[in-house]
């Protein structure tokens, strides 16, 4: 069943939601837009033909949070509350929450799952939109996502002009949206061409068959070294990344807490051993290892690619290093197999 | 290819022809058309690629401290660039004698930014002309005042012209007023000591800690940072206000009478964190107490390597300040 | 709204106490800490879950924590042994612990050695330098009556830089009266008194020459002295198999989720740190 | 207690000539001072004041030597350039510099120090609390320490 909510009543259905779980969408801070709480006073942003400047993966994966905390009364370790509060996340992007799908693999796995990333992910709802015009940057096409793919969403949004067209996905989704309008036969039909045609025009940045096996074998090739030239090492495009999970784990002295923040294998600092030694000691390896893990070990670990296609990285890497451009060279550079003892 | 890019290109050519150079660092049209890329010219033949034009954002210094000393760079530098060049062979990074700079008097770097707030996001080409920008875009193309895409830095641009060169490229260009810098520090400290602070607040509250400010300025070259010392730990490591304040104002308070304003910190900015403004009441205090402005040569040592015994004295008794 | 079941938090270490403390090494550089669990269930839950070649995160905290190799075996008693090599700052802090002291303990952590694949086989055990600790461990499991007869012969190389570096002396010197185990130490350059092998481990390995006949050799070591000893062992006939070796790296959650210690499709600290030489010819080298 | 305003005094370990006053700093400091001592005033690095603005401190004195009489004949001196600049700079972002006090001390300046560091105390007193820059949480009572 797919309804239709008016765009001039999207701010007081958010609010009304207030009263029954934290309420985030997209808003303008300074000129760009990020996931905010929804106040009283809130102004939606969801403009702009794309996601979010900083990912909602920290809507799931905080980049500072506290695990644990030092009480000094009794000498001893408490572990961190974990969230407890219901939250309903509105306009999030189908890359991003895509990603939270792929993430879970990590953070969700039987054997040792994370409490605190398990709590926000069991009690958040995730209401998606679609993209109707994917930027130029965005490639999530080539990367086994789409516009409107529904992975991890309860509910995804069609715009459709002066309304958005709900397609609840699940029972939670449909929770959400009582008492809406149902569309006709006719608009569903509309729905669904936008949301073809948005698929259908969108390039492919590049093909993915054999593209894992080329990689693995262009291991020692020189083309890292090509990409790390420029490459500053900083941490935008790992940061910016809503499949990028990697944290460290330190203790706050003054605060009397263990806590963890986003790191990056992008940083020399991340790999390097109390010995001294660093497997990955120049920016060659470590651009690479950035490629390596999003195009073939997150293959060999679920079966997916571990980029959604996102763009961000594209989009705001200060050198203007584009990570299509450097899969399609990759793609581009015939592998000297080596042999094998 | 314009007029001005050939030239660049036909010297490149002669440099690594010639064997004058080991590496000619210039840029290279990127893969997004908003970011020229920062290239790295080792062969005559593929120097074809070189673009020159005011989207090219990177101060190309930065790349200076990733050679030995002994590789013979050529570097195509504008007035910023070439001040830091000169603070680099200060500070004994390169030896000057190993370097061949390719001087390009700068009409000001265009913000990519700015564009995108004029045109949104998705821009397929665009053309950097003498005093427009032509941009093509899905919705279709867009002549933009090229004035008024200036980086902030460039607006208060002291050096256009680039300095110590072994050749220059282009006609000099008119150098603007040396004041703009003091006017912007001199109207900030009119705001108030709490408005200060809000601002600062507010922008060091955005930062994701990428450090791409330091990895894009060419005077971080440090084997380690202090926020990445471990014993001890100097700063808090997450995004907290302590962490995020600490870093910002350590990181700019390095770079005193090292700064040489090229705002390649802010460009590289993910976040839109303004924070030249910091480094510029730095610069202008090492000018109206020192008469020091960084790199206008590679012999005069920054006032924090040295003293005077008349130097200003808040040392007093009483704990009076000033 | 919705509810949700409440994990146990795996960040949490348990509570330890330090039971004894003792330098390991004649330069102060390691150190012994056995340690006792505070909380009666965590020790039983540790040892259900126990297995040599595991190692643990032990956290000191305001330091943080830091991976070591457990170097004792199950049988040994209710404490878990670990020989600390003063290098950062954790291991400062773990060096100054005193008996008595408190600390954190997370684990056991890891994959472990495929004693199970290992039942009936020549242990030829090859260890260097501190990372001997978990050999140690291993050794200490074979040699208790009631796994003895679970393995065949069983060879123990070790080499230290120095005998004052050589580790759990008086144990070892122990070895040399067994008849179910043959030991040979070694160390890098001639000393008085020193009536064992000088060398290098590879060299001393080649000169040794186990039988690659119903064997596994496991390498344990700096890497230097493993990327020498690993072709060694080939060249005396070892499958890569056969071979096997414990990678360390910079590792934070040990869980498989902070991502530092990933090599290729791997992490070493979820799905090692013991892997076959055959698994790691596998992996990128990245090392 | 809560009410008195934090201070964080940097004593230069040379810079109080008379045992008495030096058993002054070590021991009968106000409660509300913080002693750091330091090698010489040159070892101060900005890093160590900011840690103390962060940490709550509404002032920070700082007690070295005159010039010419540094123990390390310089160190005074570079770091008077150094720590200069960056009082100004905390100002620029929003700390008020009269929180930072400089004082150097000579060899005819017996009992200075009591006289300087209650005046000091005075001042910051009468500037009330300072909240900015104020980021990082104090200490809990018994907690774990560096």
């Amino acid at each position: 069943m797919t309804y239709l909510l008016k765009k001039s009543e999207v701010n007081q259905t958010l609010r009304a939601w207030t009263s029954k779980a934290h309420v985030y969408a997209p808003q303008k801070v300074q000129k760009y837009a990020q996931f905010l709480p929804v106040g009283e006073d809130f102004e939606l942003s969801v403009e702009e033909p794309h996601n979010t400047r900083f990912p909602p993966k920290a809507l799931f994966l905080p980049q500072s949070e506290t695990l644990l905390k030092y009480n000094p009364q009794k000498r001893e370790l408490e572990s961190a509350k974990t969230p407890d509060q219901p939250r309903i996340i509105f306009g999030i992007r189908p890359c991003d929450a895509k990603a939270v799908t792929l993430l879970d693999s990590v953070f969700s796995s039987e054997d040792n799952p994370d409490p605190f990333w398990q709590a926000r992910r069991d009690q958040s709802v995730l209401v998606g939109l679609g993209c109707d015009q994917p930027c130029a940057t965005c490639f999530c096409t080539s990367v086994e996502s789409g516009p409107f793919d529904r992975s991890g969403l309860d509910a995804i949004l069609t715009d459709l002009g002066d309304t958005y067209a709900v397609e609840p996905l699940t029972e939670r989704g449909v929770s959400l949206f009582e008492n809406l309008t149902v569309a006709s036969a006719e608009t569903t039909q509309t729905i669904q061409a936008i949301q073809e045609k948005a698929t259908r025009e969108m390039p492919i940045a590049f093909g993915r068959e054999g593209l894992k096996a080329h990689l693995d074998e262009l291991f020692e090739n020189e083309i890292w070294e090509d990409f790390a030239k420029s490459c500053l090492g900083c941490g935008i495009c790992t940061f910016l990344c809503p499949t990028c999970f990697c944290f460290d784990i330190v203790d706050e002295v003054r605060k009397s807490t263990r806590e963890r923040n986003w790191d990056t294998c992008m940083f020399k600092v991340y790999s390097i051993e109390a010995s001294g030694h660093n497997p990955r000691p120049s920016r060659r390896e470590r651009t690479r290892q950035r490629l390596m893990h999003k195009y073939s070990y997150w293959l060999d670990h679920t079966g997916q690619t571990g980029c959604t296609g996102c763009g961000r990285c594209v989009r705001y890497c200060p050198v203007g290093l584009d990570i299509r451009a450097m899969v399609r060279k990759s793609v581009a550079t015939p592998s000297e197999v080596p042999h094998v003892d | 290819m314009t007029e001005l890019e050939n030239r660049i290109l036909a010297e490149a050519q002669r440099l690594l022809s010639e064997n004058l150079a080991d590496v000619v660092i210039a840029f290279k049209q990127a893969d997004t058309p908003l970011r020229p890329q920062p290239a790295f010219f080792t062969d005559a033949e593929a120097v074809n690629d070189l673009v020159y034009n005011g989207l090219c954002q990177n101060n190309l210094a930065n790349y200076l401290t990733r050679y030995p000393r002994e590789k013979k760079i050529a570097m195509v530098v504008r007035g910023c660039e070439s001040r830091s060049v000169n603070a680099l062979v200060l500070e004994n990074q390169h030896p000057r004698e190993n370097l061949y700079l390719i001087g390009i008097p700068c009409e000001g770097i265009v913000d990519w930014r700015k564009i995108v707030e004029a045109v949104g996001e998705d821009v397929l080409s665009v053309q950097d002309q003498a005093d427009i920008v032509v941009v093509r875009t899905p919705k279709g193309e867009f002549t933009l005042d090229r004035a008024a895409l200036m980086h902030g830095s460039c607006l208060r641009c002291t050096q256009k012209n680039p300095l110590g060169t072994d050749v220059t490229i282009g006609k000099p260009v008119a150098e603007q007023d040396p004041h703009l810098l003091r006017e912007r520090v001199k109207n900030f400290e009119a705001l108030g000591i709490q408005t200060r602070y809000e601002y600062f607040r507010q922008e060091s509250e955005r930062c994701i800690r990428c450090y791409a400010c330091r990895e894009a300025c060419p005077m971080c070259y440090c084997e380690e940072c202090f926020v990445d010392h471990t014993g001890p730990r100097w700063t808090e490591s997450g995004v907290t206000p302590a962490g995020m304040q600490g870093w910002h104002i350590i990181r700019a308070f390095h770079q005193t009478g090292r700064c040489t304003s090229c705002g390649a910190c802010e460009r590289a900015c993910p976040m839109d964190i303004h924070m030249t403004y910091l480094t510029d009441k730095l610069n202008t205090d090492m000018y109206d107490k020192y008469q020091f402005v960084a790199g206008l040569d590679a012999k005069t040592q920054t006032p924090f390597a040295a003293f005077n015994l008349d130097d200003k004295n808040r040392f007093v008794a009483g704990g009076t300040s000033k | 709204m919705w509810t949700n079941p409440v994990n146990p938090n795996p960040y949490l270490p348990t509570p330890m106490r330090v039971l004894h403390a003792y330098y390991e090494s004649t330069d102060r550089s390691l150190k012994t800490l056995e340690l006792a669990f505070v909380n009666q269930q965590d020790r039983v839950r540790f040892f259900e879950k126990f297995n040599p070649g595991q190692f643990c995160q032990l956290s000191v905290f305001g330091k943080g924590e830091s991976p070591l190799g457990v170097a004792s075996a199950a049988w040994e008693g209710d404490f878990v042994r670990f020989t600390v090599q003063k290098m950062g700052l954790v291991t400062k802090a773990l060096h100054q612990l005193q008996p008595g002291d408190s600390l954190g303990l997370r684990g056991p952590l890891g994959n472990g050695f495929p004693l199970a694949d290992w039942k009936g086989k020549n242990l030829v055990i090859i260890g260097g330098g501190c990372a001997f600790s978990t050999l140690y461990a291993l050794t200490k499991h074979v040699q208790h009556a009631q796994n003895r007869a679970d393995f065949g012969e069983l060879i123990v190389i070790y080499g230290a830089r120095s005998s004052g570096l050589c580790m759990y002396k008086h144990d070892i010197q122990s070895w040399y009266q067994r008849d179910d185990m043959q030991v040979h130490q070694a160390i890098d350059v001639p000393e008085e008194d020193w009536s064992h092998h000088v060398g290098y481990v590879p060299d001393v390995v080649k000169q040794i020459a186990p039988s690659p006949v119903n064997s596994v050799a496991i390498v344990c070591g700096p890497p230097i002295m493993t990327k020498f000893t690993l072709p060694a062992l080939v060249g005396l006939g070892f499958p890569p198999e056969t071979i096997f070796t414990s990678l360390e790296k910079r590792m934070k959650c040990g869980l498989g989720k902070c991502g530092r210690c990933n090599i290729g499709s791997k992490y070493i600290c979820k799905d090692g740190p013991v892997f076959s030489l055959a698994e790691l010819n596998a992996l990128p080298a990245d090392i | 207690m809560d009410t008195a305003k934090k201070i964080v005094l940097f004593q230069c370990q040379w810079c109080l000539y008379a045992p008495e006053d030096q058993d002054w700093v070590d021991h009968h400091l106000p409660e509300n001072v913080h002693l750091t001592k330091v090698p010489c005033t040159g070892r101060l690095d900005p890093l160590f004041i900011l840690n103390a603005v962060q940490g709550g401190a509404d002032g920070v004195m700082i007690s070295g030597c005159v010039p010419e009489k540094c123990h390390f004949k310089e160190g005074n001196l570079s770091a008077r350039r150094q720590m200069d600049e960056f009082s100004d700079f905390l100002n620029y972002v929003g700390y008020d510099e009269d929180r930072i006090c400089f004082t150097w001390l000579d060899l005819q300046d017996r009992g200075r120090i009591q006289k300087d560091v209650a005046e000091f105390s005075k001042k910051v007193e009468a500037l009330g609390k300072s909240h900015s820059l104020n980021t990082r949480s104090v200490l809990p009572q018994g907690g774990a320490h560096d």
